[in-house]
């Protein structure tokens, strides 16, 4: 156990801020014969419905400069299959499971935070933020009205677990959503999800990807994601985890000096899935060389 | 996994051969997998992000080589083409399923310009197996046409085919493939899509049986992403989803729903 | 002269759609001596605006994975003496002016356009969407109305040079602004701008431009550009300038086929300022191999 | 311009030396003067995007061949280390201003760290000049000083300081050199901020000309930009801006506003 690392979330202890962000890291199995899963601080699961969702047609992904563009649609087994076919065995690992979940209406929402806040998981993730799907996901995301109705109606059903809003960065200004959602009852703020975008296939003059558009993630959108980060913590108060574009502790720090208490790293788990445990050597390194007695001592402290 | 390269073989143009060193990764590997690839040398730079999927191509027991085989069509083969003898370089341990060995069959292997790549490591395995093989080899041109020195000594009888009849045989792989289909107990296939469908539908139009190796996109290559999903009938006919990457890369001829088949 | 590449964007005759993009290039006579100007189909120049205007304080740039952030703070010399010391030395190359232009008040806009549209320029490009200012600049881009009374009460004192509105990609909804400044008045649209970023130097701690945040370009956006200008394309009838990572033709094909009807090429004039003329040059190429009469006839073809 | 590595020398794990051949740049480049390097080998990778500036350090007009010194601090000197001899490299043609060639004066050049790379170029002048050259050469520790033996053929004296003692004096270049201030009738320096700050005040308290090469971070090094902003004051004494890539890299040092000066 690495003192420096241990963080406090919303009442949750992780042994580390590494979590590894929803969607990159299937069930978290699926990365069980590659790598230590008792090293991570968390895990966010893919995304969870209420039903099973088969996703949208292939392709599905598309490499891009410094990132990738994705269009999955929240592929999933569904909360039901979720707690009985997944969770047991992801249980049996030594770290923190958040559930990133979602729904095509407010009433899924709600449904299925309901059932999982009473289930053996240690957060909740809602996504109101995914660019890929044509119901539920982004709508939330980009109306403030919505994004309130969503959070304050799930939180009223959550008795046990602490709730994770996730942003969407596509969106005018995302201290509005970060200010509704913490008014609604939010517990922390993940942000950022991916950066809608596109990519055409000149040769055959089709886009790369069947859904047409897609999600953009990776260190190509690091910037926006620093920024959002930093201007969500001027203006909220509940504890911020940042995402998007990690690929190294250095990427961590300056999530953390820009405002986060955890951090998420997505692409970076298709580059080397061994990048996540990398990280965690490398910043107990880096707060021992610096005489930082705890991580969280970073947060926020980009001086202006 | 970090492995070392003993060479990096330019074919021609287009193809180009590398044997990296790494014992574990041999040991492990079997016929029909795939590795992801880093195609960067060094991991400060961001571009390009991804691994590249490749087949195993063979493998030596002894020295701990193995190799791929590839072709030049973006920036990450390009990139891959760069490395000099000696360098490092990164990838993941053997994935996916692997091709069924059949065991003193007459097997065809047909294979179509790169899916040549994984067939050889299989003919060396099928022949180990006393099996009595056929390849069938089809390309665009006579540059397509390569490492037939290296199969003559595994396989008993070797048909090219050329789009443009610049070598072997004018026309598709499948024209001479079909009129010996009959004599064959067992077929394997890699190649374009267009390829391994026909290839699979004269098997199942002769009942034979098929195992087709598909390269669908892939980011991740472990199962995570859900990227890379092809849809195929289940036994009692209901289309499901697989995941190429680990339910794959070798797939029954005759289950492909060939419309959810994304690469070319 | 190349056939293929003649374009016609609002009755300005263009020898090819390849502009070089606004801020990368000066006034055009900085690369004088780097390349041939009378090659390139236009040059958009640094935006002007009443006053001269004498920017951020420094630094001002910084790289970031495939792109890089700028917060240069729209520094130029003013539109009067944009109009004596710089117009008439840019005026004896061949090729067509685009002044990029902006105000800190809607007064500022309308006079910089009165003063422009009676010059010997070709085109104006109103910039509402830059995001390294204080007063103007992305608040004209962000809010609908404001938009509208900008592009409505400019196009009214400009009589005579057509009017491109280039818009910010900041925002939830960029059809809303690419529909907004068409019925205003717009004569084409340009997109995009920077994308909103930030990075922060982990050793001082403290952001890496003193403006905190700026704008970020290059490949690493491409793909939220080429979203955009598809969204757009489908929703405004006046033509769309393309802006946003162009490094090579094949970016350039993509950007038509999303919906452009010409092109500016930006951060790519710092990597190699060579980059617009081989885009000409392999577009020529390009269009010959593909049997295509003129490039124009790509224009929103991508197949759905 | 492109040209072919001729040899790219490492000097110690800090520090590099690059020669290129490119007789256009060669004939052309002007003492003080840079170049914007492309650290990528391939145009197809876009991340490191920007090229970065190296002053020129040495040329031969016979072979056509010139220098940088250069040491690692990020992405692109690392990528600038792993070029090989003979490989092709990208850049531009020399741009900035360039340094003030006395004839036959007193000279000071004081460079500290890889501050030296452009004084080496600058010392030949000089000496061809029959100046009266002294270098005072400032680092870290020892393993900044390098490159004294070539030093040696063209200056007349040279004082070396490091921080830590490891090598020459201990302490900072400007002791040993505010001693002998009086001595000279005109003053070079390149180096960290500070240094060209302290330098400067020196110089200016007694009454000498100095010339201070500044490295502000540039984009396109062509005056396009507007990213490398200096302030300097002119002749009124008000406060004006000065692209450091096209109206320096070369300044005055009595006039520069060392508050506006961003690099270390
Ligand atoms: C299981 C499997 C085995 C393969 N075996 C071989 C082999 O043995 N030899 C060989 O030459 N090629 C093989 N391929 C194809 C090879 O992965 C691609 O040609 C390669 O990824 C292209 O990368 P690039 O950067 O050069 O091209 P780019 O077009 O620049 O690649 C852009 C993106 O598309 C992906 N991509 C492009 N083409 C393919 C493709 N055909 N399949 C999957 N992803 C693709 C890349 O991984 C990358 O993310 C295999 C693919 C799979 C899935
Ligand atoms: C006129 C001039 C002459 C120079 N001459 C030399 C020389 O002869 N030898 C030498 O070793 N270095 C020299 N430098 C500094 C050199 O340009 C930087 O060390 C180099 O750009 C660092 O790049 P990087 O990718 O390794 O570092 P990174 O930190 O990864 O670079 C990130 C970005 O910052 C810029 N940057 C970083 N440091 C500097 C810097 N000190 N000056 C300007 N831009 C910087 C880079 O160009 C890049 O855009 C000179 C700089 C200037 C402006
Ligand atoms: C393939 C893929 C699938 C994703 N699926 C989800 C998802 O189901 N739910 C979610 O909230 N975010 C999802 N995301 C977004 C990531 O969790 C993360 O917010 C984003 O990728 C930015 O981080 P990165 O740059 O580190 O990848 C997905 C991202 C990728 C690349
Ligand atoms: C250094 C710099 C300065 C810029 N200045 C302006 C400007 O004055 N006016 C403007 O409309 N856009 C400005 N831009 C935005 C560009 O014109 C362009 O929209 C953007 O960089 C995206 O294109 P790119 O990815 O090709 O660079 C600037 C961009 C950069 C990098
Ligand atoms: S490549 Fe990620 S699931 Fe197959
Ligand atoms: S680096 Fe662009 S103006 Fe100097």
């Amino acid at each position: 156990m690495i003192e420096s690392l241990k963080i406090n979330l919303c009442g949750v202890e992780f042994k580390n801020p590494i979590i590894t962000a929803s969607g990159t890291f299937g069930y978290g199995l699926e990365y069980a014969n590659h790598i230590d899963l008792n090293k991570l601080g968390g895990i966010s699961v893919k995304g969870i419905s209420l039903k099973e969702v088969k996703g949208n047609p292939m392709p599905r992904i598309m490499e891009t400069s410094a990132g990738m563009l994705n269009a999955i649609g929240l592929q999933n087994v569904g909360v039901e299959r979720f707690i009985k076919e997944k969770l047991p065995a992801l249980r049996k690992y030594d770290t923190k499971i958040i559930v990133n979940f979602w729904g095509k209406t407010l009433e899924e929402y709600i449904e299925v935070a309901r059932v999982l806040d009473g289930e053996d998981v240690d957060m909740l993730e809602m996504n109101i933020s995914c660019p890929n799907i044509k119901e539920g996901g982004i709508a939330f995301g980009t109306d403030p009205k919505m994004t309130y109705e969503v959070v304050y109606n799930c939180k009223k059903v959550m008795k046990n677990k602490p709730l994770i809003v996730k942003l969407s960065p596509n969106v005018t200004n995302i201290k509005v959503f970060g200010k509704v959602a913490e008014e609604a009852g939010a517990d922390a703020i993940s942000a950022i999800n991916t950066l809608l975008g596109m990519a055409i296939n000149i040769n055959t003059r089709k886009p790369f990807l069947s859904n047409i558009t897609g999600g953009l993630s990776g260190p190509a959108i690091k910037p926006v994601a620093i920024r959002m980060v930093y201007e969500l913590y001027k203006t909220i108060k509940i504890p911020i985890v940042g995402i998007g574009g990690i690929m190294n502790y250095r990427d961590v720090i300056e999530f953390y000096l820009a405002g986060a208490s955890a951090v998420q790293v997505g692409t970076a788990n298709f580059v080397d899935p061994e990048i996540p445990i990398k990280i965690i050597d490398e910043l107990d390194n880096y707060l021992k060389c610096n005489n930082i007695r705890n991580i969280s001592e970073l947060t926020g402290k980009v001086e202006i | 996994m970090i492995g070392t390269v003993v060479e990096n073989i330019k074919l021609n143009d287009k193809y180009y051969y590398m044997i990296i060193n790494n014992k574990d990764f041999v040991e492990n590997a079997k016929v029909g997998q795939f590795l992801m690839v880093q195609s960067k040398e060094y991991d400060y730079i961001n571009d390009p992000i991804l691994r590249r999927p490749f087949g195993v191509c063979d493998v030596d027991y002894d020295s701990g080589d193995f190799s791929i085989l590839y072709m030049i069509v973006g920036k990450g083969t390009m990139l891959l083409s760069t490395f000099k003898k000696g360098s490092k370089i990164e990838f993941s341990s053997p994935l996916g399923n692997s091709f069924t060995i059949q065991n003193e069959k007459n097997v065809a292997l047909v294979g179509g310009g790169i899916g040549i790549a994984p067939l050889y490591f299989l003919a060396k395995k099928l022949k180990n197996n006393n099996c009595k093989i056929t390849l069938y080899f089809g390309g665009q041109s006579e540059t397509d046409i390569i490492f037939l020195d290296k199969f003559e000594k595994f396989v008993d009888e070797i048909v090219v085919t050329t789009n443009d009849g610049s070598k072997g045989l004018k026309g598709l792989v499948t024209e001479p493939f079909i009129k010996n289909i009959d004599y064959y107990d067992y077929v394997y296939s890699c190649g374009p899509k267009k390829m391994l469908e026909a290839v699979s539908k004269i098997c199942i139009n002769s009942g034979k049986a098929v195992e087709v190796s598909l390269d669908e996109r892939m980011a991740c290559g472990l199962g995570a992403c859900l990227g890379c999903i092809v849809y195929v009938r289940d036994n009692d006919g209901n289309e499901i989803q697989k995941r190429c990457c680990v339910e794959g890369p070798i797939f029954d001829g005759s289950k492909v729903i060939w419309e959810s088949v994304c690469r070319g």
